[in-house]
């Protein structure tokens, strides 16, 4: 029975589209700062590659390697971040886009570390280790009736899933608390925040920080998803690709990158025809949604009204209720 | 050798300059940066390949039809990508860049179904013609280029200080809607300023075709990225600054390459660039940002 | 906001469901076999993972091209029957890697032949081989490819046999002791390719005079090609694509080098000759596939290819050509579709006969063949003497 | 004694905005800064809360230099502001632009939002129940769940002046509060800023309605031309012969009506 409902093949689509929703999630954080990064594809690198080499150079376990490339692509961040904050719109732009170049110029350099254009093959996987582990510890596939290819599958989207869930509510209570008002703030008006009370370069710095931790984790979770990298994979297409996502879907509320993560990476999937067209699509995407809705398909509004909707039939299925009782006093 | 790889460097930076050209016209202006720019280019490079190469009739021809093409998609650039933004409310800075990123990534696509995605022959006798002095021979496309480059930045200098056309030019770049209050068509003017700019790109994409013989559709990107470069280091918006950063990172480009790191080369724009940034925001030619624009 | 979440919550399990439901409609438990119908022909499922749409479809619909001839020549000599069904990579890892899933456990293919990059394939291989899969690489030149896994085949000659061939050929007709060498840096094929020429440089006891780089989407080469004039070095050990290669020599003959250049697989192409035209003259390359060969086997391939598709066969289309025979050769030896069985099978091929040449195996599954070391002379590719 | 202004001078490029403006505040009183258009005063405004320094000058508020701070820093001291031209944030509700205004008087950082601490719950409900007490006090109470882009005119005015208080101000500057406002708004806002200054609070107040000026303020300050051409109490203003001069020059204006 569960042998026939677990496919690898759907498992690992689903898989690639949390790793992207990770990605939409991390240029969100940038953008509900107000800045544009053009740069994530260097933290990506910077985290995938920080946790391919330690993992293989000095054995440490894969949990402790995904950190470490989250972390560090975060310090890369705070290091880029403060230095440029100085500068404005599309400086900033254009300043992430020439580090996320020199980032995979370096890559490709550095080969006594990265092995060059050839890439980080054999990296450790996160289901196959984690079978191996668990087959130490006497649990294997058969037991529960399937093959072990199907629960490294499941093991590595569970994993993923849980992982996702933990961050999107991190992010959705963040934007709920007082650091989420104020990044909202300043988004909305710079210096009137600054006048509020808000230390601004503060809460930059700690968004673009956020935006290149997370974006260094989906990194480095990529890097031990597929089991090899190479310095094309966080090319300047990727970080447009990325900043796609928000485009789309929306980078005013945190629903928005997820839907456009989602929407954009099983659309090439669902509709193979599409694929050709792929790369033409999201130009026009871009150039329409700036058009039509800037702010991308789910917005502030949107939110708003889908929440009063739901207090009116709250409200209605209350009155219901009450007159209910009316009914059954009378 | 040194002569020589001066010539390269020199020639290399001319083009680079008269891309840097293009994107300066559309920031100072419009204050815009026009991702797109790159792509226009190698769009005039394609025309030049198909009139050349294709059809086989005469370079002449290349540049008036190189012309005519990225003169139409400067004009659609502008209806569609960038005139449905302007003025509009709650559209923030950033999403011209944006739009023109989506342009970009379509043309690039585009011609990846038009031409293919392999390397596409220019073949003209004029790239041939060479002068020997001494050691080094110069060849007259490098000629050309550097003629034209000195040209373009003469003539545009020329036609925004003298002419009137140029003159009301200026006056947007200082201010719309003043500009607009003191009767100057604004709508056309932002939409010459878009056509010259995509033109002079196309000119450039022609130019490279001739003299390194090599047109791709990835080539776009790539000189788009150097050509951003350099009005960075230069000063955006500076006509001056366009000319003098592309002859710079050209010449370092080749410099880095005779004296040690090829593998650096393509890294030196972008270090440029954050290097720049973080030092004189404003570009070496550029006008520093006053306080009251805050 | 938080009912937001929760709905987006729900929208994520209702998604993961309905695609593991969906999957239940057409997924087959892998431990049915079937040996075939009653005559003695095999049936088999064969998945191919190719780059169909993109920049490099033209690399793909070559790939298919040659595997699509040789199954009608199969299905015709009756003794195994093929069923091909072919998922598009995008030349992406990620689409690769869902693509290979997708013919491993919905297609449950017993044998799966690509994907066309090197790339793809370092992401696929290692799947393919954790699930007992046999893979088969037509166009995989990188180094370290066959060595992911038992299961992991190529019929692609790698760069570390064509690129020795080719210079040692060179060396000793042109006596030469000097050489230059010129390598895109931030490509995998033509890093891989360099990695090699070093070594042979080595090996030959050759002096390296310089080593330059170059990127993709460069079109100026004069700066890298006027320092390596200023050497004077005997050969030039160029690892391009042919795309770039091409340009490089046209550049280098026009600042007069005249000297020969040594290419490896990649710079192998017709293209060449009509991007750069005579400036292409005395490149020499090492290839399995040679279209102006005389043998008979050659000769029909390359008829039967032009009939059907209109175009010259290039090597792309010959390695998958040959592939799929090989291929079709094992299975009939195994005798089922079981992939165990084709994997010992395949292990086994030696001395097979294609239209490449001689084939076989060696322990690790890579490909043990004679190169054919090709120049470029009067606007034509000639066998090198 | 609250605020003192030291000799202010502000160019910019060829142009003096401000020369040698010297006035002072003091506690519990609303203080008017009038004059033509360009005369200044919104310049002073932004030297006071250091948007840009000025040139030469300091700007001291009891006893602590607020010249050369950020202007995140000057809220914090107790000094907040109105925008002439409305500055809410739009995309925010009512309730969320009052509680962005206690940012500095509040403390939760990422962790304790993201755990949901006790403190930072506890904070969160006292940050709300503020909110809605100011939007009480001016007026707002229904509207909290709209749009700040959303109200009217008046509505906006009345916001920003209750974003402005969330932030606990000791001195309140307001920025042509009544500009754009019909005569009723004009007269609520006026028994607005009277019962704001019963919450012992000083006022620094720009604005062109002379009839309002006249009526709320203990003392004010003129410039023209970016100099202080007069000071005293509005009796004293009104009869002042440079202060006539300063606006006859520019009856066509109407600034006096």
């Amino acid at each position: 029975m569960l042998a026939e409902l677990i496919n690898p093949y759907y498992l690992q689509v689903l898989s690639f589209i949390l790793i992207n929703i990770i990605l939409g999630i991390s240029i969100y954080i940038t953008l509900s700062t107000g800045q544009l990064s053009l740069g994530h594809a260097g933290f990506m690198g910077i985290g995938a590659y920080t946790s391919a080499i330690v993992t293989i150079n000095y054995d440490l376990p894969l949990i402790v390697g995904i950190l470490l490339g989250a972390i560090v692509a975060g310090l890369t961040g705070i290091l880029i971040g403060l230095p440029t904050l100085r500068l404005q719109g599309v400086y900033l732009a254009i300043a992430t886009l020439g580090f996320g170049e020199v980032v995979r110029v370096l890559f490709i350099n550095w080969e006594g570390m990265t092995q060059g254009a050839v890439g980080i093959s054999s990296i450790p996987h996160i289901g196959r280790e984690l079978v191996t582990g668990l087959r130490d510890t006497g649990f294997t596939a058969d037991m529960i009736g399937i093959r072990s290819n199907q629960l490294i599958s499941v093991l590595v989207f569970l994993i993923l899933l849980v992982v996702t869930i933990l961050l999107i509510s991190f992010f959705v209570r963040q934007h709920r608390s007082r650091v989420g008002r104020a990044f909202a703030a300043i988004k909305m008006d710079e210096s009137a925040a600054e006048a509020m009370g808000i230390n601004i370069t503060y809460y930059k710095v700690l968004a673009f920080a956020q935006g290149a931790l997370v974006a260094g984790f989906a990194g480095a979770l990529y890097a031990h998803i597929t089991a090899y990298i190479s310095p094309s994979d966080f090319s300047y297409h990727r970080a447009v690709e990325i900043l796609i996502f928000a485009v789309f879907g929306g980078s005013e509320v945190i629903a928005g990158p997820i839907f456009g993560a989602i929407f954009l990476t099983s659309m090439p999937e669902l509709l193979r025809d599409v694929s050709e067209y792929r790369y033409m699509i999201y130009g026009v995407i871009l150039v329409a949604m700036m058009a039509f809705r800037p702010q991308g398909l789910i917005d502030y509004n949107m939110i708003h009204k889908l929440k009063r909707l739901r207090k009116k039939k709250d409200q209605k299925t209350i009155d219901e209720k009450e007159s209910k009782r009316h009914d059954i006093g009378s | 050798m040194l002569l020589e790889q001066l010539i390269n460097g020199l020639t290399l930076g001319s083009i680079y300059a008269i891309v840097a050209l293009g994107y300066t016209l559309v920031f100072g202006v419009l204050g815009i940066i026009n991702m797109a720019h790159g792509e226009i280019f190698m769009f005039g490079a394609f025309m030049g390949v198909v009139v050349t190469h294709t059809l086989q009739l005469p370079l002449a021809l290349a540049f008036l039809v190189a012309i005519a093409v990225t003169a139409m998609l400067g004009l659609f650039l502008e209806l569609i990508a960038l005139r449905p933004l302007r003025g509009k409310k709650g559209v923030s800075h950033l999403a011209p860049l944006i739009s023109t990123i989506g342009v970009s990534i379509f043309l690039e696509n585009l011609a990846h179904h038009f031409f293919g995605a392999g390397n596409r022959p220019f073949n003209t006798s004029f790239s041939q013609l060479s002068i020997q002095i001494g050691s080094v021979t110069i060849y007259a496309v490098q000629l050309v280029i550097f003629a034209i480059a000195i040209l373009l930045m003469i003539s545009l200098s020329f036609w925004l200080s003298k002419t009137k056309a140029g003159k009301a030019l200026r006056a947007c770049a200082e201010n719309l809607e003043a500009a607009s209050l003191l009767g100057v068509n604004t709508k056309k003017m932002i939409m010459l300023t878009v056509i010259i700019a995509s033109v002079i790109g196309g000119i450039a994409g022609v130019l490279v075709g001739m003299a390194f013989n090599s047109v791709t559709p990835q080539m776009g990107l790539s000189m788009g990225l150097k050509g951003l470069a350099i009005i960075i280091l230069g000063g955006m918006g500076s006509v001056r600054g366009a000319m003098v950063g592309g002859l710079i990172l050209g010449l370092s480009e080749t410099m880095i390459v005779v004296f040690g790191e090829s593998g650096y080369r393509d890294a030196i724009a972008f270090i440029a660039i954050i290097i720049i940034l973080l030092v004189r925001p404003q570009g070496l030619f550029g006008q520093p940002v006053t306080e009251a624009r805050r | 906001m938080g009912n937001v979440f929760k709905g987006l919550l729900a929208v994520i399990a209702v998604f993961t469901l309905a695609l593991m439901s969906a999957c239940g409609g057409n997924s087959e438990t892998s431990g049915e076999q079937s040996d075939g119908s009653g005559d003695g022909t095999v049936d088999v499922k064969v998945g191919v993972i190719s780059w169909l749409t993109g920049a490099g479809a033209g690399y793909g619909e070559a790939i298919t091209n040659g595997f699509e001839l040789a199954n009608t020549e199969i299905k015709e000599e009756g003794k195994v029957n093929i069923e091909l069904i072919t998922e598009d990579s995008a030349g992406k890892q990620e689409q690769a890697l869902s693509s290979a899933q997708k013919l491993m456990n919905s297609e449950n293919v017993s044998m799966i032949l690509g994907p066309t990059l090197s790339t793809e394939m370092k992401v696929v291989a290692p799947e393919a081989d954790l699930n007992g899969v046999p893979i088969m690489g037509t166009s995989t030149t990188a180094s370290g490819i066959p060595q992911i896994g038992d299961y992991v085949f190529r019929n692609s000659i790698p760069e570390s046999l064509a690129i020795p061939a080719a210079v040692s050929s060179a060396v000793e007709k042109y006596d030469a002791k000097k050489v230059a060498i010129l390598y895109g840096n931030d490509d995998v094929f033509t890093k891989s390719g360099y990695d090699t020429m070093k070594k042979v440089a080595e090996e030959q006891g050759l002096e390296v005079l310089t080593t330059e780089t170059f990127q993709k989407g460069q079109a100026d080469y004069n700066a890298q090609l006027t320092k390596i004039k200023d050497t004077k070095p005997d050969l030039i050990l160029c690892s391009a694509l042919y795309n770039e290669g091409a340009v490089i020599m046209d550049q280098a003959r026009k600042m007069g080098i005249d000297v020969p250049f040594v290419g490896g697989n990649g710079f192998n192409s017709p293209e060449v000759i009509k991007i750069a035209g005579d400036a292409a003259n005395g490149l020499i390359v090492a290839t399995p596939w040679f279209g102006g060969s005389e043998d008979e086997k050659v000769q029909t391939f390359v008829d039967k290819y032009k009939e059907e598709y209109g175009n010259e066969p290039d090597q792309f289309a010959a390695q998958a050509y040959d592939a799929l025979y090989i291929l079709a050769d094992a299975i009939e030896r195994a005798g089922s579709d079981d992939r165990d069985a084709i994997r010992d099978a395949l292990a086994e091929t030696e001395g097979f006969e294609g239209v490449l040449g001689e084939m076989s195996f060696d322990e690790e599954g890579d490909i043990v063949m004679e190169p054919t070391v090709l120049t470029i002379k009067d606007g034509k590719f000639q066998p090198f003497e | 004694m609250i605020l003192e202004v030291k000799e202010i001078t502000k160019k910019f490029g060829g142009i003096q905005a401000l020369t040698d403006v010297s006035f002072r505040v003091n506690q519990g009183e609303v203080f008017g800064l009038i004059g033509p258009n360009g005369a200044g005063k919104t310049t002073m405004f932004n030297i006071i809360t250091s948007m840009f320094p000025p040139t030469t000058g300091e700007v001291v508020f009891i006893k602590k230099r607020l010249t050369g701070k950020k202007p995140y820093q000057i809220t914090k001291e107790g000094v907040c502001r109105t925008f002439q031209n409305i500055r809410l944030f739009p995309d925010m509700t009512v309730l969320e632009n009052v509680t962005v205004g206690q940012h500095c008087r509040t403390s939760s950082g990422v962790w304790s939002g993201v755990l949901k601490l006790k403190s930072q719950r506890m904070e969160e409900e006292s940050i709300k129940r503020k909110a809605r007490d100011l939007l009480r006090l001016v007026g707002l109470e229904e509207l909290e769940d709209s749009f700040a882009d959303n109200l009217a005119y008046g509505q906006q005015r009345r916001l920003e002046i209750a974003r402005a208080l969330a932030s606990d101000p000791k001195l309140l500057l307001l920025d042509e509060p009544a500009a754009g406002m019909n005569e009723k708004e004009t007269n609520d806002l006026f028994e607005l800023i009277q019962k704001i200054k019963k919450l012992n609070m000083t006022i620094l107040l720009i604005e062109h309605d002379m009839p309002l000026v006249m009526k709320v303020c203990d003392r004010m300050a003129v410039l023209n031309f970016g100099k202080k051409i007069a000071q005293g109490t509005p009796e004293e203003i009104r009869n002042n012969p440079a202060v006539i001069e300063a606006y006859l020059g520019r009856e066509e204006e109407d600034e006096l009506a």
